[in-house]
């Protein structure tokens, strides 16, 4: 019912353009030939359009398909487990970004993380060194949103570090785009299993790694560091 | 011709007239072959069916045959028959119209004949 | 004695449904008109925009779910209006019978989907065209862009709301009461009996390609014998 | 080709046509004549097949003619009420009226329009009433049917008009010759046109006979009332007028002798009809007595 109200206004505007067909049918504009001229033109104006998208490819961008969606949870999960198991030696080579190594000079070093620090996973773990250095190690699979592989965009976090605290925020980043769907979403059955959620959302790690000295003291401001 | 579809004369012996006067100015000929009904239909503006009963009537009267698959012919003495029938026919109603006009102007049946011959003599 | 003309049915539908395509043009404009009207207004089906952690993103969707609910409404529009007494009646000024004018109509009801189906998918991928071209935005192509499938489900649900629609004016024609009890009683389970547009497509809408055909093919076969039982017996009254 | 058997057909409670019987086997012209109201445009939906008979039969070339194919190929009815698709100009409906009738005179058609005047170009909507008739008749005209039904086809047309239009049915029924059913108010006009007349009246077949019978079926006397009353004893009287000192009366013309002094007439077939679908035993002068 609430659909039925929702599209009274279509029907409204759909009434509207009738009367305007049935005026202009009056003064003859609508002859069977020129009718099916308009016809024949509109659905070439169709076909050039398609084959228009498909050239013009470079500002198209294709979603992954599910097998290869698969491939990329499934290589997430392997990271995860990695990631909680503290194995970051095991973490590919390719997956590696960047490491830096900072100096601490207090005992007490503190970390803060941005507000907007969502999708960077930040873990600490303890090493028995005398030195001061802490060496921090970002790694990163393929950033998959929305079904698109979206890498390429994405900027790793930035790390400053000051007076023995680490300020640690991800540049916000806005992603517009448009999207095609020739088919009917509306019809698409209900039941959507959990696979398909998670393949439609976000897939792909990102890992801050800290490798710290056991003399300092990690306070943690945000409750999220691992 | 003074052919009229409104007359109380029914159409079909209007043109069985007509014919038999085209007959009589031998415009149609002894042996001659004679509209068809189709024809006359498209002439007089009428139903090929009324013209048809028309030359029915004169193949009756014998004034008109059939040739099958020729269509209709003038008999050899179709006027001398024409002639003999209007003759018998037409004079004696006309006799008859004379005779009751007399009757009611009370003109006896003497005083009668002697007009008919005055005339005649008078020619 | 001119000859008589021998006319067999199938060639008598024929004939009317080529005459039905040219004397119905019209239609064909009104859906195209709709299409492209909406087209231009609106732009896409919708958009949804969110943010995730740092990520803020703004989708704009390009699908035919708006354009086949126009399509549905055009059938339903166009579908009542074909039932009307005048076009019948202009209908006899050739050779037909209650019989083929019917079947006639309903082939073109037939021709008229598949037209709103193929006018539905150009009108989709000009606006995405004249969007590529004119608007310099990432754009995502999130199917296939020619499915047999989903033009398949477009064409049936509008031909079977175009055949509803012809039936129900055929109806209303025949017997208004029956035509405002149906009404009440279809309105009044949509309130309360849990019955809703969706339910229609969840009807529909079943895994196996086999048991969708057979039940658009069921519910096609009792529309279109209703239509014609009850037209059949129709006489022709010119006013 | 045509026959009736106590056909009956009821609008609703009232009834229209309560038992029509006769029976056409071959090409002719037939005039369909009657009082308003009678049924004559109904009898001709019958044949037709636009309507459905209430009660008895009517079979057209052998079959039932509502809902049938074959006879709706053969037989075209034309009237008043006749529409064309909008979208049509004439031009258009004449020539795509060839693919539903084979036999469709195209040209004939086209020949017609140009001769009354009427342009090609125009929509069949916008005909005035006597262009819509002409249209209509021309249409039916060409279509050649095995049966042509005319429902008042002359109706709003001027007088040149007409006279071309019957000249026009005549010259194509030659050519062509098919059963022709016409019918009029004007009987007198189309009296030479036509073969036989089937008189309507009260529902029933009054009269299906040829036209020469029709009119040889009544005489009209005039004299005076002493000679002519006991005329009046023997015969059936359509109808009586004493103004006095003349005594008119139309009777029944069954043979019988007539005194040469009673003036007497044979009446047109239009006037027989008129008699035999009046008012029984009464005229217009009794209103005013």
């Amino acid at each position: 019912m609430n659909v039925l109200i929702a599209f009274l206004p279509i029907l409204l505007i759909i009434v509207f353009l009738l009367g305007i067909i049935k005026l202009a049918s009056r003064i003859r504009i609508w002859t069977p030939k020129r009718t099916s001229w308009v016809i024949l033109i509109y659905f070439m104006l169709g076909v050039i359009s398609l084959i228009g998208i498909l050239i013009m490819q470079d500002k198209t961008t294709k979603t992954l398909s599910k097998q290869q969606l698969k491939v990329a949870l499934e290589e997430e999960q392997k990271i995860d487990e990695l990631y909680g198991a503290d194995k970051f030696d095991q973490i590919p080579a390719d997956y590696f970004v960047f490491t830096n190594s900072y100096e601490g000079t207090a005992e007490d070093i503190e970390i803060t993380l941005g507000g907007n620090v969502y999708n960077t996973r930040v873990a600490v773990t303890w090493n028995d060194s005398e030195s001061n250095h802490i060496i921090a190690t970002y790694y990163e699979t393929p950033i998959i949103f929305k079904r698109m592989d979206i890498s390429k965009d994405i900027q790793p976090p930035t790390i400053e570090f000051k007076n023995n605290h680490f300020y640690i925020t991800e540049e916000e980043m806005q992603f517009d785009f448009t999207s095609i769907q020739v088919n009917l979403e509306m019809l698409k059955p209900i039941d959507y299993d959990q696979m398909s959620y998670s393949l439609d959302h976000f897939i792909g790690n990102r890992i801050l790694h800290l490798n710290v000295p056991k003399h300092f003291n990690i306070i943690d401001n945000s409750g999220w560091v691992d | 011709m003074d052919f009229n579809a409104q007359s109380t004369t029914p159409i079909y012996i209007q043109i069985a007239e007509w014919l038999e006067n085209e007959i009589l100015a031998v415009r149609l000929l002894p042996e001659g072959k004679v509209y068809s009904q189709y024809q006359l239909a498209e002439i007089f503006n009428i139903n090929p069916a009324t013209a048809g009963k028309g030359l029915t009537i004169l193949v009756e009267n014998e004034i008109l045959f059939k040739k099958r698959g020729l269509g209709m012919f003038v008999v050899a003495d179709a006027k001398e028959r024409i002639l003999a029938t209007r003759r018998n026919h037409n004079l004696t109603k006309m006799a008859q119209e004379i005779v009751h006009e007399a009757k009611r102007l009370a003109v006896s049946d003497e005083e009668l004949i002697t007009l008919i011959k005055q005339i005649q003599k008078e020619g | 004695m001119t000859s008589l003309n021998n006319v067999s049915l199938a060639q008598n539908i024929w004939q009317q449904l080529l005459w039905k395509c040219r004397t119905f043009s019209s239609t064909f404009t009104t859906v195209l008109i709709v299409q492209i009207i909406f087209s231009v207004l609106s732009s896409g089906s919708g958009s949804s925009g969110g943010s995730y952690g740092s990520l803020l993103y703004n989708e704009s969707i390009y699908s035919l779910d708006l354009l086949f609910i126009i399509s549905i409404f055009s059938a339903i529009m166009l579908g009542w209006l074909l039932a009307t007494q005048s076009i019948r009646n202009d209908n006899y000024s050739v050779v037909t019978t209650n019989f083929t004018e019917t079947v006639s109509t309903l082939l073109f009801l037939v021709v008229l989907s598949i037209f709103t189906v193929f006018s539905a998918l150009s009108s989709l991928y000009i606006t995405v065209f004249t969007r590529l071209l004119f608007f310099d935005q990432v754009m995502v192509i999130k199917s296939a862009l020619f499915e047999i499938s989903t033009l398949f489900i477009f064409l049936i649900f509008v031909l079977i709301a175009g055949s509803a629609s012809y039936f129900a004016k055929t109806l209303f024609d025949i017997s208004k009461i029956t035509f405002l009890l149906l009404t009440i009683v279809i309105i009044y389970s949509m309130q309360t009996g849990g019955i809703s547009e969706s339910t229609f497509f969840e009807f529909f809408l079943v895994q196996s390609m086999g048991e969708m055909l057979g039940k658009v093919l069921l519910v096609l076969t009792i529309f279109w014998g209703l239509t014609i039982a009850i037209r059949q017996r129709r006489e022709v009254i010119r006013r | 080709m045509i026959q009736c058997e106590e056909l009956e057909k009821r609008y609703g409670k009232s009834n229209v046509l309560t038992n029509v019987s006769f029976q056409i086997e071959e090409p002719k012209i037939i005039g369909l004549i009657g009082r308003n109201g009678v049924g004559k445009s109904t009898l001709l939906k019958l044949v037709a097949g636009h309507l459905k008979e209430t009660g008895g039969n009517v079979q057209v070339f052998g079959k039932r003619p509502f809902n049938a194919l074959h006879v709706a190929a053969n037989v075209i009815l034309i009237e008043d009420k006749m529409s064309f698709p909008p979208i049509f100009t004439l031009k258009e409906i004449l020539l795509h009226a060839k693919r539903f009738y084979p036999n469709f005179a195209t040209e004939l058609a086209f020949d017609l329009l140009l001769y009354v005047g009427i342009s090609e170009k125009n929509e069949h909507m916008q005909l005035s009433k006597g262009q819509t008739a002409v249209f209509n008749l021309i249409y039916g005209l060409a279509t050649r049917c095995a049966v042509t039904l005319l429902d008042e086809p002359m109706n709003g047309m001027d007088e040149a008009v007409r006279a071309d239009m019957y000249r026009a049915i005549l010259k194509d029924y030659i050519a062509f010759p098919r059963l022709i059913i016409m019918s009029s108010h004007y009987l007198q006009e189309m009296e030479h046109l036509i073969e036989d007349i089937l008189l309507l009246h009260e529902g029933v077949v009054e009269l299906y006979a040829p036209l020469e019978e029709v009119q040889q079926m009544a005489l009209r006397i005039v004299g005076q009332k002493e000679e002519i009353e006991p005329l009046l004893e023997k015969v059936h009287v359509f109808y009586k007028r004493e103004q006095s000192p003349l005594f008119e009366a139309i009777i029944e013309n069954n043979g019988l002798e007539i005194p040469a002094s009673v003036k007497s007439q044979s009446l047109s077939a239009s006037e027989v009809c008129k008699y035999l679908t009046s008012s029984k035993e009464g005229t217009i002068d009794d209103i005013f007595k």
